[in-house]
């Protein structure tokens, strides 16, 4: 199996109990590859029979440089590696980013393009979740629960691919507003999937919530505290189950966030169970969020018309000559930032993803750094499955939703 | 010589062939291997007798229940190859001694009573194995109601010790 | 400046002689290396700001001392207010006193920097690599490490990199 | 002895062989397409006419593959393990009768190998030595994960080993023997499974237990175990392990059928239909097409059962097998034999009806007991 | 090795084996249950139900590397993932085939940096390319397909010959 | 037609071996093993007698044992779980104190 070597337990002598030296526990690899833990993630687990004893988490097997390559490119063109760090919120990771940029370079953004991000990326939050959904399920080996998942993904899928031509790589959300105006289509596909949606989701419930299987793995496994998933930095559903609100969308409201009427959901008791039901919730929710802002979508210009910082519509560059030196410039040389540094973060499906942008006052980024949620979520994992089952473990790994590409950059 | 005799010999050369096997494995996962084909050809042994139910029985408890509980233990303690500890010199000679002693024994018990004129005969086929089993069970039931009770009250207590044993006390780690 | 945070970076001001800068709203406060798990201390009981959002660090290279900024974002649930906190560590042997017993969450981000930048954390509970592999050499966000660029093929150089280029047998 | 019997034996064994085998391959298929259907695919359709070569294809390609043995395996237990656990399946079918019996060259031919008067202990000994196949691949694969799921197999074999005997008690209670073919001819007039709805339940749940299905296909648990016990296996003898394990299916469900669902036979009312045209007594070889479309239905249960149900925890798996499964079957044996005892001596014959009853009582506590364990201290939506 | 390996060239019946075994190869080519990166997410919206592999009797994905033939290297590979790539497919049982999906697996993508081999190809041999950032599940399906098309072009005689 | 003593003899055989298991083997398991191998040459004797004298007692006495057996093996099996808990080690000398 995937084990690259013999684990040299003089390696992990600081991380595994005394036990596990005299051979009475046994050390398991588990990962790189392995089906349940959702990429490339490798866990060295101590087990006494089958009860964890230890989970030691190795990550960096899909670490890519990308905050190096950030370094090296211009502003609007590091966007690009920004969708591929969380593969499952690219439109969250653009919007992150880019509401970075804008703040850096103190950029305005009209309305529609702002009711535009939020449907986006609320449909990039419910795609999300789908995924998280139908992997948990197909980890409790609810194997069903990964096909009706992933029909709905395809729907939001078209939607993406509608407004911008491709399905998961978007790169749609761009400094100053976003790439083009929407097609015409694309109000009635979102109408469609708001349609139905609601119905899936009861579907969804229907087959896992009250299944005395399901809720025997979920159920009182995998206890997060208050405390512990606040020092770990865990944010996010995983932690608003347990107990704690706290969502940016509602504390530190962007892309007007404020004009929408939704609700945070937050339980308290912290288990594998709870993270389920705030997700399942939070479905409902961003459905809320998508129907208001297509409701409200204001009419209008969807870029700033700021040509130092983005490049004029396509129309321009044929009739004139100032645009098309606009074009040229930012696409050869990008536009400059000042010398400074700003922190700006939003409510990815996984918690705050916040980015860190540092100018020197050229076109490229002194310093970029992601902080991701899943990394920080992750690093609290050992400290909730110790006791549990191999099998619980499988089921806290997934109700934590990693996403190994958000963990290692 | 007569076919039964010969199924008889080749049986118990195999029994006798597991149940050494089952004495000098090293791997304890082998001995218990080598002893469940014991069990197995015991059984068929008995189905010769013409008793079905107790080689069924034998299969299932034993074959079936007891030595997958050995294999159980021993892979979860990894308990296959055990290195011996310390030696204690006389343990082996004795042991040699004391089974030659049994075994001119029973051949001496052997060879000065046997008797030749008791024969097992190979099971009828006429005989009906559910009016066997019928009979079997009256007596079962009547003559030794007693020891069965007493052994169903054994086996109550043997689970409920095993439980006990294996039980973890609470906030045990 | 928002009001409620004045009282705090004043705190910090009295307490560890911090200074500050402010950028659109964001407040920069700059503790010496040995005093930064105090002021973490002092924000985290006194002012509460439970959660360390992140900790990374900026590379000013070829600048040498202050070569590096560790940097500690800091965000309060209770006030909705943030902060953050930097400390400037020099280039040669840069070392910073862990906020590992501080914040948990530090455990792995200083592991990342101790990888990524090579900056020490003194009392580290686990101080290994974390993204790399065990036997990589350098610092790979370190200015001085290069991007690693391979050059791409093109119809005009597409023999010469083919023949250079490692591919895998059987 | 007649050479003729031989023959005769010989040719239904490997008729039987045949059967189970082809049911084998196309229940793969069977499986793969209903699943599909389940989960709106469309499932194996290119090879062949709507996917039927499929099986095909893919023994041929695992007859063609590399056959790893890996060095640090007991290589001679290794190499045994796939056919120990492919044995039992093939024999574990003997006993079973297919239908009644029919004439050809003037000699009555039975449709089953072997008429054994302990037909039902034959099966739970073959059933109970079915493990040691799966709980060595495991150990000698010198595998972490084949290990886990070694030591799982003959755990759950165990736990669920009791319940299985028990739910066999109960038919042989109702069938008042131990033959399968009285046991049958007993269900004439009405199915065990009705009589006994609840033990037929059991048996059903247990019998998922005993092949290794979902929701209790602990031993290779793809998710925790990645493959299980058989993670070092490749080629022909993994396509052994796959061979036995849906075989297994195959044959349990026969055996279900016949023990709770009437075997061979027809519904118990459809014998006087038409002057017994659907009856097996008449003709001959409805009975076998009963018994398949029989099984065909239990295995569509099992399948359904793996598409929706997610895989149950192996220490709950453990409890629900010695705390629920086991106490119940045990009551539904004593209310059974009861039942029965009370009928033959008040000679009411309403009173065997009190047994589907009390019984259907019982699993419903049995059920309730469940639901109150799995209640939280407390959960609600904010 | 396989059988195929220990036969010789026997005119007609090898050719119409070498027919049949093709064939089966490319109908039960079961697929290692091995996700990198942004590209797994799309192989999994491949064997959804929209595009749907099984159809190709590619939805039996083994866990395990030992019982699979195809490993389709989905997404960009680290160089610390490079040796755990190399090991899984030395123990993949011949005949196995790779596909690269995607720019990342294909050339290195986007990312031309430290951290990230330049293709897959410099790690395992690769069958098939399959363009894309991330290719779509029908590209996906059309590198398959591609592959199919390869693997019934297989003739015994050379396998033998490679095999020595 | 067999005469009984072959069986007797075959039966003694199996004794002799398991007894041989119990005094030389230093594996509990083992040992074990060897204890369940000579009641299995008992019960074979048994059966073989109640054969030839054509009565069930000796199938009966067959049936005691193989439920005291079971019962045997799980609390024994249970017993040597919990020592080498305990002790790490199911070496047969090292069980030597009361203590756990």
């Amino acid at each position: 199996m995937a084990q690259l070597e013999e684990v040299t337990i003089d390696q992990y002598k600081h991380l595994v109990s005394e036990r596990a030296l005299t051979g009475e526990t046994m050390l398991l690899n588990m990962g790189p590859q392995h089906p349940s833990t959702h990429g490339v993630l490798r866990l060295l687990l101590e087990l006494d029979g089958e009860v964890v004893v230890n989970c030691v988490p190795d990550i960096g097997f899909l670490h890519t440089g990308v905050e190096k390559n950030m370094e090296a490119k211009t502003y609007q063109k590091a966007e690009v590696m920004t969708d591929r760090l969380d593969y499952m919120n690219t439109m969250g990771n653009n919007l992150a980013y880019v509401m970075a940029v804008e703040k850096l370079v103190d950029l305005d953004v009209p309305p529609r393009a702002q009711a535009l991000r939020v449907i986006l990326v609320e449909l990039q939050r419910i795609a999300s979740h789908l995924v998280w959904l139908g992997t948990s399920g197909l980890d409790l080996a609810a194997m069903s629960m990964f096909l009706f998942c992933f029909r709905e993904r395809e729907q939001i899928l078209d939607i993406f691919e509608l407004v911008s031509g491709q399905r998961m790589m978007t790169t749609y959300i761009r400094p100053g507003g976003v790439w083009r105006d929407v097609p015409v289509e694309f109000e009635t596909a979102v109408r469609d999937f708001i349609k139905i949606f609601p119905k899936r989701i009861d579907e969804y419930e229907k087959l896992l919530t009250k299944n005395p299987l399901f809720v025997d793995r979920m159920v009182d496994i995998g206890y997060l505290s208050k405390e512990t998933a606040l020092s770990y930095g865990v944010t996010g559903p995983t932690l608003r189950a347990s107990g704690v609100n706290w969502d940016l969308r509602k504390a530190r409201p962007y892309c007007g966030y404020e004009q929408y009427d939704f609700e945070v959901p937050v339980l308290h008791e912290g288990d594998t169970y709870a993270r389920y039901l705030v997700r399942i919730e939070e479905l409902r929710q961003s459905l809320r969020i998508v129907e208001q802002a297509l409701n409200k979508l204001p009419m209008g210009p969807v870029r700033s018309d700021n040509r130092k910082f983005v490049p004029p519509p396509r129309s321009e560059i044929g009739v004139s000559m100032e645009a098309l030196i606009h074009h040229f410039k930012l696409w050869t040389e990008g536009f400059q930032a000042p010398k400074a540094s700003i922190y700006s973060a939003i409510e990815s499906p996984r918690g705050e993803l916040g980015v860190l942008l540092e100018g020197d006052g050229g076109p490229k980024p002194m310093r970029v750094h992601m902080r991701t949620p899943s990394f920080d979520n992750l690093a609290v994992l050992p400290e909730i499955v110790k006791g549990t089952l191999v099998a619980d473990l499988v089921a806290i790994l997934a109700s934590i939703d990693i996403v190994l590409g958000d963990i290692d950059r | 010589m007569n076919s039964d005799l010969i199924v008889f010999l080749v049986l118990s050369l195999v029994a006798i062939a597991t149940a050494l096997g089952m004495l000098f494995s090293r791997n304890a996962v082998y001995s218990a291997l080598f002893l469940v084909l014991n069990f197995v050809t015991v059984a068929i042994f008995y189905l010769l007798l013409g008793a079905p139910f107790i080689a069924m029985s034998q299969i299932t408890v034993y074959a079936g229940a007891i030595m997958v509980l050995f294999l159980f233990v021993i892979m979860l303690l990894g308990a296959e190859n055990l290195a011996p500890t310390s030696d204690l010199p006389w343990q082996k000679p004795l042991a040699r001694l004391l089974s030659v002693i049994l075994v001119v024994e029973t051949i001496y018990l052997l060879f000065s009573r046997a008797r030749t004129d008791l024969v097992v005969t190979a099971p009828d086929a006429s005989l009906n194995t559910m009016e066997s089993l019928r009979e079997m069970a009256m007596e079962l039931f009547s003559s030794y109601l007693l020891p069965f009770e007493i052994t169903s009250i054994l086996l109550l207590v043997a689970m409920v010790g095993a439980i006990v044993l294996s039980r973890r006390e609470k906030g045990e780690k | 400046m928002e009001k409620s945070l004045e009282p705090i970076v004043k705190n910090l001001q009295d307490k560890f002689g911090a200074t500050y800068e402010e950028f659109r709203d964001e407040v920069h406060c700059f503790v010496k290396p040995e005093q930064i798990v105090d002021a973490l201390i002092t924000l985290r009981d006194e002012h509460r700001f439970e959660l360390l959002s992140a900790q990374t660090a900026v590379d000013y290279y070829p600048q040498t001392s202050p070569r590096f900024h560790v940097i500690y974002q800091l965000t309060s649930l209770a006030q909705n207010l943030s902060v953050q906190l930097r400390v400037p560590v020099n280039g040669d042997n840069p070392k910073v006193p862990t906020a590992a017993n501080v914040y948990k969450t530090a455990v792995w981000r200083e592991r990342e920097l101790l990888d990524m930048f090579g900056i020490e954390f003194e009392g580290h509970p686990d101080p290994r690599r974390i993204l790399m592999p065990e036997d990589a050499d350098g610092h790979p966000l370190r200015k001085d490490y290069p991007l690693g660029y391979e050059e791409p093929q093109f119809t005009f150089n597409f023999d010469e990199i083919d023949l250079r280029k490692p591919y895998a047998k059987e | 002895m007649d050479w003729t019997i031989w023959l005769e034996w010989f040719l239904k064994g490997l008729i039987l062989c045949l059967i189970l085998l082809t049911g084998f391959a196309y229940l793969t298929l069977y499986e793969r397409r209903a699943l599909a259907r389940i989960q709106i695919r469309v499932g194996p359709n290119r090879a062949g006419p709507q996917g039927l070569l499929q099986p095909i294809a893919d023994a041929v390609k695992l007859i063609f593959k590399e056959e790893l043995t890996p060095g640090k395996v007991y290589r001679v237990v290794f190499l045994l393990a796939p056919v120990l656990t492919v044995v039992p399946s093939l024999i574990l079918a003997a006993v079973i009768p297919l239908g009644t019996s029919f004439t050809l060259f003037g000699r009555e031919i039975t449709l089953y190998v072997a008429d054994l008067n302990v037909g039902v202990l034959y099966l739970t000994s073959i059933a109970s030595i079915a493990v040691y196949g799966i709980v060595l691949a495991g150990w000698s694969s010198n595998n972490k994960y084949a290990m886990l799921g070694g030591i799982r197999s003959s755990a759950q074999m165990i736990s669920y080993e009791l319940s299985l005997g028990l739910c066999f008690v109960i038919a042989i209670i109702m069938g008042n023997s131990m033959n399968l073919n009285e046991i049958v001819n007993a269900q004439k007039d009405v199915w065990f499974a009705v009589i006994q709805p609840a033990g037929a339940l059991v048996f059903l749940i247990v019998t998922l237990a005993e092949v290794n299905r979902a929701p209790f296909d602990m031993p290779e648990a793809e998710q925790e175990l990645t493959a299980g016990y058989h993670a070092e296996y490749s080629g022909m003898k993994f396509a052994l392990f796959f061979m036995a394990e849906y075989q297994k299916m195959i044959v349990i469900s026969m055996i279900a059928a016949t023990l709770f669902f009437g075997g061979y036979r027809e519904f118990w009312f459809m014998t006087d239909w038409f002057g017994g045209i659907f009856s097996v007594d008449r003709f001959w070889f409805l009975g076998p097409i009963y018994l398949m479309l029989k099984v065909v239905v239990l295995l569509f249960f099992m399948i359904w059962v793996r598409a929706t149900w997610p895989r149950i925890r192996y220490d709950r798996l453990m409890a629900f097998g010695w705390k629920v499964l086991l106490p119940l079957s045990l009551i539904l044996a004593f209310i059974t034999a009861v039942g029965i005892l009370l009928t033959d001596l008040l000679g009411n014959p309403l009173i065997i009806w009190g047994v589907p009853v009390l019984s259907i009582i019982c699993a419903l506590v049995a059920v309730a007991f469940i639901y109150r364990d799995l209640r939280r201290k407390s959960h609600g939506r904010v | 090795m396989g059988v195929e390996q220990k036969l010789g060239n026997m005119g007609v019946v090898t050719t119409t084996l070498e027919n049949v075994v093709n064939w089966s190869r490319t109908n039960a080519m079961w697929p290692m249950l091995f996700g990198l990166a942004c590209c797994a997410i799309e192989m999994m919206s491949a064997q959804a139900a929209h595009y749907d592999m099984s159809r190709f009797g590619m939805e039996l994905m083994r866990a395990s590397p030992r019982q699979s033939d195809l490993m389709i290297v989905a997404g960009r590979v680290s160089k610390k993932m490079g040796p755990v790539l190399r090991r899984l497919y030395d123990q993949m049982p011949e005949p196995k085939w790779v596909i690269a999906m995607g720019d990342c697996a294909s050339c290195g993508g986007v990312f031309n940096n430290y951290a990230i081999y330049q293709g897959v190809d410099e790690v395992v041999p690769v069958d098939v390319y399959v363009a894309g950032c991330p290719p779509r599940p029908e590209a996906l399906i059309h590198g398959v397909l591609t592959l199919h098309e390869k693997v019934k072009g297989i003739k015994f005689a050379d396998m033998a010959a490679e095999s020595k | 037609m067999v005469p009984v003593d072959y069986y007797i003899a075959l039966s003694a055989i199996l004794f002799i071996i398991g007894a041989l298991g119990v005094l030389s083997r230093r594996n509990p398991l083992i040992i074990f093993m060897s204890i369940e191998l000579m009641l299995n040459a008992a019960n074979l004797a048994f059966v073989a007698f109640a054969r030839a004298h054509n009565t069930f007692s000796g199938q009966i006495f067959v049936f005691f044992v193989i439920a005291v057996a079971a019962a045997e093996v799980a609390v024994g099996l249970a017993l040597i779980v919990e020592i080498f808990k305990a002790k790490k080690n199911i070496d047969i000398d090292e069980m030597n104190s009361l203590k756990g």
